[in-house]
């Protein structure tokens, strides 16, 4: 693995997709080590608010990084205003990132909902154009939805009906009779819950990507952890590091 | 150009330290900065047995800093001497164990233990304000404090550090019972115990409630206490408390430390230790100052 | 929707008053905010007779807020009767005066005074980290404050709400103490006691040394304390500390304020106050919240 | 006197007018009100850093304020990057001013050291270019000093002797025997101590402008106050508020 650093890297682009959501390209020498699942931290200018923001990975080209975020506070509503050219500090490349050869020649499904949308881009280019991609969002007002056409087979769902399945991207799975040899998953909690049962009783492997509240972002402060069934080899507890050990899980390892 | 100070008769070849928990056991930040120039690397608190710490939300910024309720997680003496310890072994830098325990007999064990390993000092966390049993209470009384102190020395073989809370009416009251007890050093600040509440969701933002407050926010509260127990005893201070910076660290040592540690900061600024050695060097450049000892303490 | 709240049977038409010492006696910010739309003016502590308070410099910033060490100056209670509070008289808002004193008899003395006058509530200042006869000490130990509580109490005609040190080791205990002492409220969090050091001039940035913190980065205790307090004791708590906005306003009352005060805000935005109270009705409406007295330690 | 009040200001222009100086215009309709010896306080955006910064005002035209400053910490440094079209976040208009009357029709001499030298430009215009400008700078590196030849007699001192008088602002009038029947003056401390003694010896009245850090910078606070000599009307005490009555004072008024 590349050693991590932190930079003042450059825009160089962005536009609002979304209500609330941002498409940004970061022009970075991190990308020539960066792969799905991975994230970076964007640390805010604004001297009030000081730890970086951990934002997923959406795409990666030779000379740069894609992240696709929702405001939700005040760090991400100053990234929302930079514009081509301006200059962003980031650090990384950060986390493990999905297991990208567990998903080649299989059924590989993959769940996004909401937020946890982007990073399934970057895994469906990985993966040939040959998974599925089931993204959930709330309502008609989708995002990176031509990008997944032209990488998956995609299939919506929306939590008002409006596009696609009405539901989440587990009602539209069963619905729609999706068959997976493997699921790769990130959103909100309540979704991975029902994804780790959906797998162990379909006894199918299900790598989830999790957030949670972060502070270095590289494994040193323990804030951002998560309960595992077994001792973690690192903790000797029953916690790993998201930041570090993940952010992507094996399900099943997993006390959610 | 002397940068070099001494505690407790361990030679520090800078002032820079780590504070502990922000730093790890340094494997994490080996990867940002070079371990060998920091004066010494103070580890994240270790027990007799793993500790597996609170339950997550255990961070959250506030302004100018951050919450934190980790609960000491640790993987517990064994695993650390084993692991930690061997990993530091490789750099020329001083060591210091940051232990804590929920009772004097578990701080015992973990001392005991690394009676003969290859540790420069000790320090003792009688002030994680994020730990239930025991801990805070040490750091709270001054009666207690000096009891834990002198048996914790009793069984220590490296100098002991007493870190200090402080969430206490008088700092240098609790710096005398530190002394008195047969402290070799004590540090400060640790944490300022704080809450912040999700108005929108009616809800604790850390699941322990309340969590330790670090980041420049506290640095004037950390910058006056060091001033205070500094000029209320005669072993040696390491200052700590929000800094971000050399200037900061400066403002410390001025203020009465013998050397600094540098906390928070790494988060925000995973090069910071090292930028602030060479900070350092460069005011004591710029202002003509031989020897960094010339500053500890130069402000009355 | 329902924005007041009742102190010791004293109705504000809301929770927003302003912090003593912040707002003089309100004539300067009546260039910018109308009064009348105040739940209270809490003015800037008067003492029995003219006090010169502290050499300069008596303020500097600090990271997210400042230090001051004004050390109380006021023009007496004489000057303060016949020129402030005639002034305040003109609106629509109630009044809180701040009594310090550097004995008891002092604080008696100006109390015995306000006794005809037409004012709301006292707000006995034993907390001020500035002034070193006395007042401190009052305010950091509970023995200290319950007597000095029950002897202003005694001659006081108006409720009377102790002020209390956010720079001790147990809140509970001081907001306690200050109930058993019979005060109809208390109020916190005073200043945090901090230092800055100018280390290219080598001195300290205030003439006093050490001066009271506030500004939002003081605001993470402030919460805490205010939550621990109001968890003590069943007399009202007003919260402050480093308020900035409504959120912050209704932070400290889900915590337990019953009130909150707004302070270096002021000097931040001079319209905070009434723009504080403009989110609060707002944050009302968006949230459904019927009577903002529901909200009044909400998170437990 | 109108109301004070903070405002979001238009930046008209800036420009780096001497090592660490900086002459800006703010275009506000404070203008309508400022004159001589007033100030302004100027908020920094930087969220660490949240008190205003008094800053004099050089020039007031029909539309906006000149300011001319040195970067003396974080707060100045930020408004020197400001640029033509930028916002600034002001609070005005602060301070009583001098007292212009006082100088007309009379040998009025206005005494500028450094950064005290700004003020005094609005102070000649004032005066309708009749009085004696004397500006002490460190060396040749001069400011203002076109405007000032432009709406004064000026006498230029420099301490290291490169331009003018070799010494401060009273070895100039000393020197070149400047006689006055009343003075106005602003700069450091060691200055004005010196023309309050010289006044004093003259038996002719000298008004100062003081400097002193300030939290509120409208009088409440009681932050920013100077020795007098008798019980001043609003202290009761032996202190007045700079901000509010100042920043000019007689100096035989003051206990410096």
């Amino acid at each position: 693995m590349e050693q991590k650093k932190k930079q003042v890297a450059i825009v160089r682009s962005q536009e609002k997709i979304a209500e609330g959501i941002f498409d940004m390209w970061i022009q970075t020498d991190l990308a020539k080590t960066a792969h799905a699942g991975q994230f970076i931290g964007v640390y805010p200018k604004d001297k009030s608010t000081l730890l970086p923001r951990p934002i997923s990975i959406c795409q990666v080209d030779e000379e740069g990084l894609r992240i696709v975020y929702r405001i939700a506070g005040k760090g991400t509503a100053e990234f929302s205003t930079y514009q081509k050219g301006d200059t962003i500090t980031i650090l990384g490349v950060l986390g493990n990132g999905f297991p990208v050869e567990q998903g080649t020649g299989k059924k590989a499904v993959l769940l996004g909902g909401g937020i946890g949308i982007p990073p399934m881009l970057q895994l469906a280019k990985a993966l040939g154009g040959q998974a599925t991609v089931v993204a959930g969002y709330r309502n008609q007002d989708l995002f990176l939805e031509k990008d997944l056409k032209e990488n998956s087979t995609l299939v919506i769902a929306t939590e008002d009906g409006s596009v696609g399945t009405k539901g989440n991207v587990l009602t539209a799975m069963k619905e729609q009779n999706i068959d997976a040899d493997v699921i790769f998953a990130c959103g909100p909690m309540p979704m991975l819950k029902a994804i780790k049962t959906y797998a162990e009783e379909k006894n199918i492997p299900a790598y989830v990507s999790l957030e949670e509240r972060m502070a270095c972002g590289v494994g040193a402060c323990l804030g951002c952890v998560c309960k595992t069934k077994e001792v973690d080899h690192h903790s000797h507890v029953n916690n790993a590091r998201i930041c570090t050990d993940g952010p992507v899980f094996l399900a099943s390892d997993l006390d959610l | 150009m002397n940068t070099s100070v001494t505690i407790a008769g361990v030679n520090l070849k800078n002032p820079v330290m780590t504070g502990s928990g922000t730093f790890g056991s340094g494997m994490e930040y080996s990867d940002f900065v070079d371990l060998n120039r920091l004066g010494a690397v103070v580890t994240k608190g270790v027990a007799n047995v793993p500790w597996p710490g609170n339950p997550t939300p255990r961070v959250v910024e506030v302004y100018g800093g951050m919450l934190n309720a980790i609960g000491l997680q640790n993987p517990g003496i064994d695993v650390f001497m084993e692991r930690d310890l061997a990993f530091l072994k490789q750099f020329d830098t001083k060591v210091i164990v940051n232990v804590c325990g929920k009772t004097v007999e578990q701080y015992v064990e973990v001392v005991e233990k690394l009676a003969d390993s290859d540790v420069a000092m000790l320090e003792i966390n009688v002030s994680c304000p994020n730990v239930k049993e025991g801990a805070i209470a040490f750091g709270q009384d001054a009666k207690c404090l000096f009891d834990v102190t002198k048996e914790i020395k009793a069984k220590a073989k490296q100098p002991i550090i007493m870190k200090l809370s402080p969430n206490v009416t008088n700092i240098a009251e609790m710096a005398k019972a530190a002394e008195a007890g047969g402290a070799d050093a004590i540090s400060l600040i640790n944490t300022l115990t704080g809450m912040k509440i999700d108005i929108y969701r009616r809800k604790f933002a850390l699941a322990n409630k309340t969590g330790g407050m670090s980041g420049p926010a506290i640095k004037p509260v950390a910058v006056r206490m060091v001033y205070q127990a500094s000029h209320a005893v005669q072993i040696p201070v390491i200052g700590m408390g929000g800094i971000q910076n050399a200037e900061d660290a400066i403002e410390f040592m001025m203020a009465g430390a013998t050397a600094i540690s540098v906390g928070a900061a790494n988060f925000i600024n995973p090069y910071a230790t090292v930028e602030i050695v060479e900070g350092i060097e460069q005011f004591m450049k710029e202002q003509n100052i031989a020897d960094i000892r010339d500053i500890i303490g130069c402000i009355e």
